[in-house]
């Protein structure tokens, strides 16, 4: 629509943007992180977790601009991808606490849950390390003679590891459908990107000779026209794609991360949740532009709710995996 | 040297390793699409060794690709590829080049499928080489199969002759897990017998080289051959040494090496790493513990100099053993010095 | 718990490891203005871990250096920086990220001064960490020691305790080597005694952590109070387990862990990495060697499960080895179970 | 003097250009690498060699806009870089030949010669191994208050290595006096760089903020100008710069390397040594500026011959280290 249209770079056709199923899949992933943070400091959750919170928006522009047979490579910091293109909330819980019917049956966690049914490749712990595979995941979609494109999404950290101008060297000699999608939330952990990132981050991928563009993360109908026309020209042999969003997580690095003052204020903290969040924004332009009314969104919010209440209570009441299945796939 | 575990059909031609090699690719990559190979000048090229010679011709640049200088990205590349239908066989022209795959090969590669709870998996072969007295120095030298051995996920193996390389690695190609093959750059030109049809040879499956009723001799790559002269050495004194080839480090047949042992009661490993914290402790600790109550000796290491390889001849060749090291240290252990 | 090789001064205080740890440095940055550390988070944030608290206030940012996430670009800076004069500590948050230095770790930094014939020096030490058990999964939690203790010209460190830390750390910064310090994330808020003064323990010399007479219990790093908690569990049961702490695997003290079980007859080694091909191998395989006429039993060997570390606690908890296991273990090889 | 002047990039204030020493230095590295080729062909060497003929002009200009405490990082094709720092010719021959004479007694080889009292840290036989250490000395020399700089020698193929962009990026954050030397020889081994290098070579640098240049690498007077204006700059404190030398190496890959047909054309190669040659080019232009006449570089070019000819007689002569050497300098 008109809407996605108007937000979409010059030449492309953005199809019609399920605006809904964004809002629902948005508030869900919110709805989740939310949970997630309470399993934490109720002890419920073993180990850490990395909120997506605040970042919405980029998951799932992104993610609605791709076909379920399409690859996306994740981060540490990936429930929101994973929930994106299309996981079961259930089975993520399930992962995160270690369970059995988690989508790797406990065995990878929150930093590594992949769900290949739905071509999520997996969440990543090593920064940068998923770029080859998601370079590799487009070179296998060319060769095999299908449209498929990969998406590969990665923090503004990333760009400190030498994998990722090894890998977008290789794209664009091949010209290869990957996007890389670089999430810039202005931190690397506790330390700021201006203080780890020289030059202008855009004139990376583009003296490899990938074209590039830069979009606001926490507009969604933004992302997801960017992508559109980005996964459009690379299902056309058109070559891979670099979008920097600019957005920014709301809670610390990791659930852990409470005392932030250290490396961050609290007025920046303040600015991004009342003026930038992607949510409120997008439920508001979804009311003014009578997409759907409050009471409408109301009710999606309840949906979201409820599943993450039942995924989480089914996650907690699920069994642990057998201790005998510790050796169990090792090799295939 | 046939495998016990396969019959070799009758026919058989003489090949060279890098022949052999060559032929397991030339075949598997007729009989599934899905096999290609990437790296560093190995298509025109065929690699500055030749190995891969005329395979590009047959298979053109889209299956033998040549890479730029990127041993991560191409590890990388082959991984995610590996992960969604292909069965890439990357080449790492140097062993020394590990060091730059690492994360690549032990983070990403060997722990996907348990990660994944068994739902990825990453069928790539690695191909890569090992040893030194080539006058190459201590970055084109170095024999790291140690590394990937204890990395778990990871398959791993060492052949010592044509039959071997050939059979091994179309098996490794075929197998649906990451696996590392290293050749020695300095056996490439050992001949040996391969039959005409097709064979594989499982991984996981060792092979004696030589029958023999009083030491074990170990060896595992390149010092297959320098155990195989020791034995000719030996026989000379009338010592009757065994050869063992384990042929694969992971699976390692353990079991074979633990026969042979109890059976001549004496055992040393040979390997090409270097000897601290190398593979010859594995071996040798894996027969010292299920052999000990047959050992009449301490299972000996013999494994290459801690140091980084030297440049000059008089300094290099001391850091491998040799059929005279080996055999003087198994006259030692039989107590015949 | 103090070690024979350096009487400490009178005067102590209670410190955890990472205190020990963060003295050390504070003390050798005091002390030589050509120290300075670089790392991810290491400033302001003292690290993720806080290992590191207030040194940036002491010594200023110049000298505690935040750095991009580029775990080889920052080792191969530091390779240069020390060969120019200056003394790095490079911090790397997790020893899984071992993978991504090891080009410039053991190509550059460990063969720099041999291929140079010893015009070269490269005085760097790298700080990172091991282990599991703290739910981190697969990427986060590995032990791979094995790997550069394999490397020759690396010297390669594992504290055990708050004196041991400190003294080794200070030792392994005024070393001209290239010295690899790895921490046990688990253990750094184990608390002992560091003397108040000053003082260095010279690297390649061990310690017995307790005096035993039935059996030896050699343990690295963690698995150095997992084996003194075996070691009581063992007593209860009448057995007098001695616990031999080789403290830095290169340079390794053989002599001290094959005295030890020559006196016990026993011995087996617990070390957190993967059991096939690790640091037990090595170890296990030195005394096998040349205590082998003492041996009244084969020398064990106990160290992570050959899997990759998987996140489910009840997965995970059973991966590492236990007072449980390694008592188990002692009791079954004195005859005992 | 003004013809350097003349070269030299806007606002860079070049040196006097010694020009005799460069153009005995070119001439040095021209015989000595051929007596090399020689002592392979006559089995007479171990190992293999990468030889620089037809490069020379990279390093001599470059060394010669350095001071003796400047630093340089070499390659595997490393023997002008060393020569042009300074390295003694008898010495450099002897670690070819292995001989405890050698600057490595013999441990090195070609690969791995040292020279560290002129600043060579060291060639490298790892691509793109030697662009941390560049970095790091660049840094070292800030934090010991020096104005020393540092020069990183590397290939075309080096542009695939993870490690330069990583590194390029700190040497930018931090304004380190390093500089990046990238010599384009047009061949990554047997590789035809455009294969394996996508975009402009330069606008990877530049990325990082890093100040770059392009100059012709068989003008000698030309790379000294342009260097001497980069490390003027870097010993103020203006921070790293990178130089693109375009240049041809005449003979193979390695001293192997005879049948090259299948990879380069002859005419390609016949392009280079009879229009571009950087030692006939800037003999031409000593004797037309009236710098030196032909007698005077016919005296050069014997005490050059001399040189090299009295240098691999001695190293030939000199004895091997002794075999107890092997176990020597693993630690310091
Ligand atoms: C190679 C590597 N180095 C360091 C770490 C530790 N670490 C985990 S997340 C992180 C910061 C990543 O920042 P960014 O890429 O911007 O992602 P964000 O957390 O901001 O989403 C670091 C340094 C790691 N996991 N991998
Ligand atoms: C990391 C690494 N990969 C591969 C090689 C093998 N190799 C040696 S030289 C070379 C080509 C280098 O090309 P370039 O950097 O352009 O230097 P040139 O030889 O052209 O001077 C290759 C691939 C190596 N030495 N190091
Ligand atoms: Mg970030
Ligand atoms: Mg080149």
């Amino acid at each position: 629509m008109s809407a996605a249209a108007e937000h979409a770079s010059p030449g492309s056709v953005a199809p019609e943007g399920p605006w809904l199923d964004m809002y629902s899949g948005m508030t869900t992933i919110r709805l989740f992180e939310e949970q997630v943070n309470d399993l934490y400091r109720g002890a419920k959750m073993p180990g850490l977790a990395h909120l997506y919170i605040g970042e919405e928006a980029v998951a799932v522009g992104v993610c609605s601009a791709l076909r379920r047979d399409d690859y996306i490579t994740s981060t540490h910091r990936g429930h929101g991808h994973c929930l994106a293109k299309g996981a079961d909330v259930g089975r993520m819980f399930a992962e995160l606490l270690g369970k059995e019917s988690g989508y790797c049956k406990g065995k990878g966690g929150s930093m590594h849950i992949a769900d290949h049914a739905n071509g999520n490749l997996g969440a990543n712990a090593i920064v940068g390390g998923s770029t080859g595979i998601a370079t590799g995941a487009a070179f296998s979609a060319r060769r095999r003679g299908t449209d498929q494109v990969a998406v590969c999404f990665f923090g503004d950290g990333a760009l400190g590891q030498g994998l990722l101008y090894e890998v977008m060297n290789m794209a664009s000699l091949w010209t290869l459908p990957v996007i890389y999608v670089c999430e810039n939330n202005l931190y690397n952990e506790y330390t700021h990107y201006l203080e780890s990132t020289a030059g202008e981050i855009l004139d990376r991928p583009r003296s490899f000779g990938i074209e590039s563009a830069e979009v606001d993360g926490q507009d969604v109908r933004a992302v997801f026209a960017a992508t559109s026309s980005f996964v459009e020209r690379a299902r056309r042999g058109g070559g891979p794609a670099f979008l920097l969003c600019n957005t920014y997580r709301y809670h610390g690095h990791h659930v852990g991360d409470v005392d932030r003052a250290y490396y961050r204020s609290k007025d920046e903290e303040e600015l991004w949740r009342s003026e930038r969040d992607p949510l409120a924004r997008f439920g508001a332009w979804l009311r003014e532009s009578g997409v759907a009314d409050a009471d409408r969104l109301k009710a999606l919010d309840d949906e979201a709710r409820t599943l993450v209440e039942e995924g989480v209570k089914d996650a907690l009441d699920a069994p642990f995996p057998d201790p005998s299945e510790v050796t169990d796939d090792v090799f295939a | 040297m046939s495998s016990p575990s396969v019959a070799a059909p009758a026919g058989t031609r003489e090949l060279t390793i890098a022949q052999a090699v060559n032929e397991a690719l030339a075949e598997e990559l007729r009989r599934d699409e899905t096999v290609f190979v990437i790296g560093e000048d190995v298509a025109e090229a065929g690699t500055p060794f030749k190995v891969l010679a005329g395979l590009v011709e047959e298979f053109g640049v889209e299956r033998i690709l040549d890479s730029p200088i990127s041993e991560a990205g191409i590890t990388g590349l082959a991984v995610g590829a590996a992960m969604t239908g292909m069965r890439p066989v990357v080449d790492i022209m140097f062993g020394d080049f590990l060091t730059l795959v690492m994360d690549q090969l032990a983070n990403q590669a060997a722990k996907a499928h348990y990660m994944s709870g068994g739902k990825l998996t990453v069928p790539l072969v690695l191909r890569t080489t090992l040893g030194a007295t080539r006058r190459s120095a201590a970055q084109h030298s170095q024999s790291l199969h140690a590394w990937v051995a204890h990395v778990p996920g990871l398959k791993v193996v060492l052949p010592s002759t044509p039959y071997d390389a050939k059979g091994l690695l179309k098996a490794a190609i075929r197998d649906d897990n990451p696996v590392v093959f290293i050749e020695d750059k300095m056996d490439w030109r050992i001949k040996g017998d391969v039959p005409d049809g097709e064979y594989l040879i499982p991984l996981g499956v060792g092979d004696v080289k030589r029958v023999g009723e009083d030491i074990t001799l170990v060896g595992t790559s390149s010092m297959v051959h320098v155990c195989l002269a020791a034995a000719e050495l030996l026989a000379a004194d009338g010592i009757s040494a065994e050869v063992v080839d384990p042929r694969t480090l992971s699976p390692l047949d353990g079991d074979l090496l633990v026969r042979s042992a109890e059976k001549t009661g004496r055992a040393i490993v040979v390997d090409e790493g270097h000897r601290s914290y190398g593979v010859s402790a594995e071996l040798a600790s894996v027969i010292g513990e299920r052999a000990f109550y047959h050992l009449d000796a301490p299972v000996l290491r013999l494994g290459a100099m801690d140091v980084p390889v030297p440049f000059s001849p008089p300094l290099e060749d001391q850091t491998v053993p040799t059929p005279e090291s080996v055999a003087a240290a198994a006259r030692e252990l039989c107590g015949r010095s």
